[in-house]
């Protein structure tokens, strides 16, 4: 849509911005509870099998879950600032942004496919396939399978985001978002906050504690 | 919107700063292995990391009212599917009190 | 007008069974008490509508106009807070009774009788401490409280026992309990309350209380024989009377073996597919082999797959077949010859109306066969209790008459073996 | 305030949404509130047709105890899709799509929902979830239930990821849909419209908006788990690498209970809407309704724990959702009195609407009360997975949902289509509905005292008598649902014309023409006055809504 269209059920612009806006916030609040279902899970788990978790958790790999982390903050650092760039109208300076957003995606990726090869090797698998050497019990089972389930989910949800930043790009640099109408920017950007959000919770609970 | 209540460039930059110095903090802590309370401060440390990237990232700062019931809602409702799973598999006495069978065992051979 | 006569009469109108556990009475009591409040209840909220509806009808006046200011009043809070805290305490009392039972119900007393019960696709098998152990029939200790230690080996099932108001699920990888105490002899119902597969609806079994002289004997000979007072049958059973028990024809103990083996998990008995060939018109039939050429299925051949499966491998099934050379003994392999035999004119569903491919993933808990036509259920209905007999008085066909409509396809064996799906 | 004088010239009247476009274009890409919910109805009422049909097949199976038509698999997977279909592709969509979609907008004085397009994707979601999950029973369907329990669901030899992947496109479309609702209400209510003046049909389809977006979620993830299950034998749930399968239980139910009230509150909503105007009264305390909605969308997420009183959960945690489960009954009870009292002293035109009411009211609350049995624990163990069970939520949803879709069908008919159905045989459809209802599913209450449990294809001979009664009482309601749906349809083309507002109703929909122009209002109203307010008269309502 080339000019930014008024629905005719809006009065005004605003009144369509924050009908935009909260309908993103509600959809967030429905991919949270999607994640909320394996946290109950995992939580579930580790009351039935404390200590072998914490055990399975000192196996983790723990360099690649923070390398992860830091590649996911940079990448939200860098798509707030693009909502900036746009803010003062620097078109080119945003699109750099997105992009460099982009590419931390794929590498959180990349990352991910170099930690689960290596899980691979380690034959630490879910449920029937699991047969690592040093960690036979059932909760180390336990922890794997909830970890390539969440981590697995998570890694989807990173794809989706990586794409609907592609998409993103493209308008920008159509310069279809002006520094007054940019709210289509803006839910993008608030997709990808949600996939690091995830991430600030999913690294405690895999990686550290 | 009015210039005003817009999240400035240096408000990014200090949550970047703050959410950075966080993870690191809570890396370091995580040496510790601190068997009891290790899960409840990096689950605090990432409460507080969410909250920033929630109110200045993603501009909820600048937002009216209801967009902030939302997370609430959702956060309430993600708390208590979870409390309330933990709390029925945490008192559960099944008899015997939850064997531990190891996979070999004989109880699992079809 | 004695309280017993009254509740017995409720008892009756409810359709609820005979009270046979302990606890079934304070239950009941509780259960009339819960429905009789639900039924004035909704009756008077229905006629308080009603009443309201016919006495305020339209009369003919004009409705776009506006009406009096006093038919509109509306109703003051107190009175909306006042039903809801009514409510609420009924609510919250017949919580906090029916939590008192549960707790009752679910945590078992110190000096039980343990029985090891183990549900399996489509049968309950029951393990006693002294070693003892049977299969779709439970005999248990009149006046002692006794404990049942569940436990599945497949998937969900859920212990059942109508007359005991008693249920729980029984699930695998898990050990539930359940504990009753039933005061008189007499035997009961136990069906499967969980959804379980194919013949989740022919998954029963009979529980069997036994007064205390009787049960000492049984524990003894084991052989069930007692001499309490054999029930009206309504249908022949396949299951042997209370009486000495007759010898189990071959077939059912072939049934018996190949439950016990596992032959149950790759090969049905009605023709439907699955991991291995179905028994179903397997005797005599021409069989397909791996290698090309042909072969008729005889007792040569089915001793020969049974101890060696590879041999003569049937064409277009995964070699998966464990060996049992030296896990059968010569009467069980019998048995089962017998039970293939006995599936000689079966006819089971044509394979291909089924359109139902063997799974490709060979599934890692236990593979689940194909249902046992119900034509062929492990046990016959189950007799109703003895002292009380069912509530017939409700226009039931009273016990021992055949019941309308005739029942068809039910199976009768003789005690020569040869049974079949008969359609009367 | 004196009615001024209507002064301004009547403009020429604005084509209604139906005559405003043809073809079929116009109706597949449409972005009309109006037209997405005649698509809506189409869909779903033949999704109906499709469970009814299931539901025929099995009851006429259990006619006699042992095979009567079919086997045990065909038996099973006909339960199955009968509970898949009649969930998740009539009475969840139903109400909230259908009538939430063309009345929620006029009722808010708003031209549109707040997203068009989202709302014609949801409905292509709903096809395609539909068509997959129906291809999914032609490949052989799956036997598990519409609970799908795992360790079955994951090693059952039949088809179980199709069926799954349906539902779960199924619930993309919900969640959309509550979204749009959720949205639409907080942004695009009229000039002076305030929470306290919004009419009370809105509120219910807000609260089940709330629970489509906050529950459905937790549904996806745990049909994907169970589809990941059965195809790659994750072990996620299998006990014999250390799973435990009650888990699964507990995050199907934090979806399946409020998706119960997601069924059951629209069905509130329309009765809350159909009684005080067909009593011409305002409703006994319009607070306590609301409170109720809300209190109902939230306490719904608190009680799923009653599914699993038998289920090997821990005796205290059994206990809580015991008592949380009283909680939602009082709410329900409130409800129920306050319509009985709006009643009161009001000038009822008994018309089928009215009937549908009744038989809503009694329907549901003998349901529901049975509800409140079911959630005393001690009662439960012995009820639990019977034809108790069975009976119970078939009064609440067939009880309570179908009578209240049938009677919005009915109350908007002359609003969504200009013309008016014919009462008599309305009303001779209404009691056939009532009476074909209770001789299907009293016995069942009566088998499941007896202890029959659910979902079995041959049964114990003496309970053989109660099931032959409940399969003629089938085929009655299957006649009764018949004649009802022809009566309408008859009415379509054939009834006479009603005018924009035959019930004399002071609520906001009925301000406009019937049926209504494309955008609803010739001129965005002011609705700051009570919708309920029967001691205006209705032109007084209509100048100082439609006045500049």
């Amino acid at each position: 849509m080339r000019a930014h269209s008024l629905g005719e059920q809006y009065a005004d612009f605003a009144q369509q911005d924050h009908a935009l806006k909260l309908g993103m916030w509600v959809f967030l609040a429905s991919e949270l509870l999607l994640f909320a279902a394996l946290f109950a899970l995992y939580a579930a788990y580790r009351t039935m099998y404390g200590d072998d978790f914490r055990e399975a958790i000192a196996h983790n790999t723990l360099a690649y879950g923070t390398v992860n982390m830091y590649v996911l903050l940079c990448s939200s650092f860098t798509v707030a600032l693009s909502v900036w760039a746009v803010r003062q109208s620097r078109r080119v300076l945003a699109v750099v942004l997105l992009l460099s957003t982009m590419a931390l995606g794929i590498a959180f990726l990349v990352i991910k496919l170099l930690e689960y090869a290596e899980h691979f090797r380690e034959r630490a698998l879910p449920g029937p396939y699991f047969h690592m050497a040093e960690l036979p019990t059932f909760g180390a089972n336990r922890f794997f399978t909830m970890y390539w389930v969440m981590t697995g989910v998570h890694a989807f949800h990173v794809t989706g985001g990586v794409c609907l930043l592609g998409w993103l790009v493209h308008r920008t640099w159509s310069g279809h978002y002006t520094a007054a109408h940019h709210t289509g920017l803006e839910l993008g950007t608030m997709y990808w906050h949600l996939i690091d959000i995830i991430w600030i919770f999913l690294w405690p609970i895999l990686y550290l504690a | 919107m009015s210039e005003a209540n817009k999240v400035g460039a240096v408000a990014y930059l200090g949550t970047f700063a703050g959410l950075v110095v966080l993870a690191t903090l809570s890396l370091l802590l995580s040496f510790l292995h601190w068997k009891g309370g290790g899960l409840v401060v990096s689950l605090a440390i990432a409460v507080v990391k969410a909250v920033l990237v929630l109110f200045f990232f993603m501009h909820l700062a600048e937002q009216r009212f209801t967009n902030r019931i939302t997370m609430l809602v959702g956060l309430m409702f993600v708390s208590l599917l979870v409390g309330l799973t933990v709390a029925d598999v945490a008192t559960r006495h099944t008899f015997p009190s939850r064997t531990k069978p190891s996979p070999g065992d004989p109880f699992y051979s079809r | 007008m004695n309280p017993a006569t009254v509740t017995n009469w409720l008892r009756t109108m409810l359709f609820l069974p005979p009270e046979s556990s302990s606890v079934a009475a304070s239950i009941d009591h509780l259960h009339m008490f819960v429905i009789l409040t639900t039924m004035i209840g909704s009756a008077g909220i229905g006629l308080m509508a009603l009443l309201f509806i016919l006495r305020y009808r339209h009369r003919g006046e004009d409705l776009a106009a506006g009406r009096a200011p006093e038919t509109q009043k509306t109703t003051p809070a107190w009175v909306e807070w006042g039903i809801a805290g009514g409510l609420f305490s009924l609510f919250f009392a017949w919580w906090v009774i029916g939590f008192g039972q549960y707790v009752r119900v679910r945590v078992a007393p110190e000096d039980t009788y343990d029985v090891y019960v183990t549900g399996k696709q489509w049968m309950w098998k029951f393990a006693y401490p002294d070693g003892h152990h049977s299969i779709s029939r439970i005999y248990v200790p009149a006046g002692r409280p006794v404990k049942l230690i569940l436990t599945s080996r497949d998937v969900i099932h859920s212990f059942f026992v109508p007359d005991f108001r008693l249920k729980q699920d029984v699930i695998p990888g898990r050990y539930t309990t359940l504990w009753f105490e039933a005061p008189s002899p007499g035997h009961h119902e136990i069906l499967c309350a969980e959804y379980c597969g194919a013949n989740h609806s022919t998954m029963r079994a009979e529980l069997v209380v036994l007064g205390p002289t009787d049960f000492a004997r049984w524990l003894q000979r084991g052989d069930g024989s007692t001499t309490t007072p054999s029930p009206a049958r309504q249908e022949p059973t396949i299951a042997t009377e209370l009486g000495p028990s007759q010898p189990m024809s071959l077939v059912r103990l072939g049934e018996a073996v190949a439950a016990q083996q596992g032959c149950l998990r790759c090969h049905t008995l009605d023709g439907s597919p699955h991991i291995g060939p179905t028994w179903a018109g397997l005797y005599g039939a021409k069989i397909p082999l791996q290698g090309g050429g042909e072969l008729t299925a005889d007792e040569a051949y089915l001793t020969e797959s049974m101890m060696d499966p590879l041999a003569h491998h049937h064409a277009g099934f995964q070699t998966v077949m464990p060996s049992y050379l030296g896990r059968l003994r010569p009467p069980e392999v019998a048995a089962l010859l017998a039970l293939i035999k006995s599936l000689r004119e079966v006819r089971g569903q044509d394979v291909r109306e089924l359109s139902l491919p063997p799974p490709e993933v060979t599934p890692p808990a236990g593979a689940i066969g194909q249902p046992t036509q119900p034509s062929l259920p492990l046990l016959q209905p189950i007799p109703r209790g003895p002292d009380a007999p069912l509530p017939a008085t409700q226009g039931l066909p009273p016990p021992g008459a055949q019941p309308w409509p005739p029942m068809r396809g039910r199976v009768d064996v003789g005690a020569d073996g040869v049974q079949g799906d008969e359609k009367r | 305030m004196s009615a001024e004088p209507a002064t301004e010239v009547v403009a020429a009247p604005l084509p209604n949404y139906l005559e405003a476009e043809s073809g079929v274009a116009s109706w597949l890409n449409t972005r009309d509130h109006k037209r997405i919910a005649l698509l809506f109805y189409v869909s779903v009422l033949s999704m109906f047709a499709l469970g009814g049909v299931f539901a025929l097949a099995l009851r006429t199976e259990l006619l006699t105890p042992e095979r009567t038509v079919m086997d045990a698999m065909t038996y099973n997977r006909m339960f199955t899709l009968h509970g898949v279909t009649m969930v998740w592709l009539f009475l969840i969509p139903s109400i909230p799509t259908v009538f939430g979609n063309f009345i929620l907008p006029m009722q808010l004085g708003a031209r549109d929902l707040a997203f068009p397009k989202l709302n014609l994707i949801s409905w292509y979601l709903y096809v395609l979830g539909a068509i997959v999950t129906i291809a999914g029973m032609f490949a052989g369907g799956t036997d598990t239930g519409w609970t799908f329990y795992t360790p079955y669901s994951d090693s059952t030899p039949t088809r179980v990821v199709p069926v799954v992947i349906g539902i779960f496109i199924l619930g993309i479309s919900s969640i959309f849909t509550g979204l749009n609702f959720i949205i639409s209400v907080h942004t695009l209510r009229a000039r002076g419209m305030k929470w306290s003046t919004m009419p009370l049909f809105t509120w219910a389809i807000y609260g089940t908006s709330i629970m489509l977006v906050l529950a459905t979620p937790v549904l996806g993830m745990a049909l994907a788990l169970v589809g990941l299950d059965h195809a790659l034998a994750l072990g996620i749930f299998d006990p014999s690498v250390g799973g435990d399968p009650v888990l699964f239980q507990h995050i199907f139910w934090f979806y399946s209970h409020p998706a119960v009230y997601i069924m059951i509150l629209p069905a509130m909503g329309v009765i809350s809407e159909m009684v005080p105007t067909l009593s011409h009264r305002r409703p006994a305390s319009y607070t306590a309704i609301v409170v109720s909605t809300i209190g109902i969308a939230v306490v719904g997420f608190l009680t799923w724990g009653h599914h699993l009183f038998t289920a090997g959960i821990s005796e205290l945690d059994a206990g809580f959702f015991g008592v949380l489960s009283m909680f939602v009954a009082v709410f329900s009870a409130i409800k129920v009195f306050t319509w009985t009292l709006t009643l009161r002293r009001g000038s009822i035109l008994i018309t089928t609407p009215i009937l549908y009411f009744f038989s809503f009211l009694f329907l549901f609350v003998f349901g529901g009360m049975t509800g409140v049995a079911l959630a005393t624990q001690s009662l439960d163990i012995h009820w639990q997975d019977t034809y108790f069970i069975v009976a119970h939520f078939h009064f609440i949803m067939v009880g309570g949902s179908v009578t209240a879709f049938l009677g919005a069908a009915h109350y908007w008919f002359p609003k969504m289509f200009g013309r008016m159905y014919n009462e008599r045989v309305g009303t001779v459809g209404a009691i056939a509905v009532f009476m074909g209802f209770c001789l299907t599913f009293i016995p069942q209450f009566l088998l499941g005292n007896l202890g029959m449990p659910r979902r079995y294809y041959s049964y114990p001979a003496h309970f053989q008598w109660l099931h032959v009664l409940s399969t003629g009482g089938a085929f009655l309601l299957g006649g009764a649902l018949l004649l009802t749906l022809t009566n309408l349809l008859f009415a379509l083309k054939w009834g006479p014309r009603a005018g924009d507002n035959p019930w004399a109703s002071r609520s906001f929909e009925w301000l406009t023409t019937s049926p209504p122009p494309k955008h609803n209002f010739a001129t965005t109203p002011r609705l700051d006055y009570d919708p309920y307010d029967y001691s205006l008269s209705e032109e007084e309502c209509r100048a100082r809504a439609l006045a500049r």
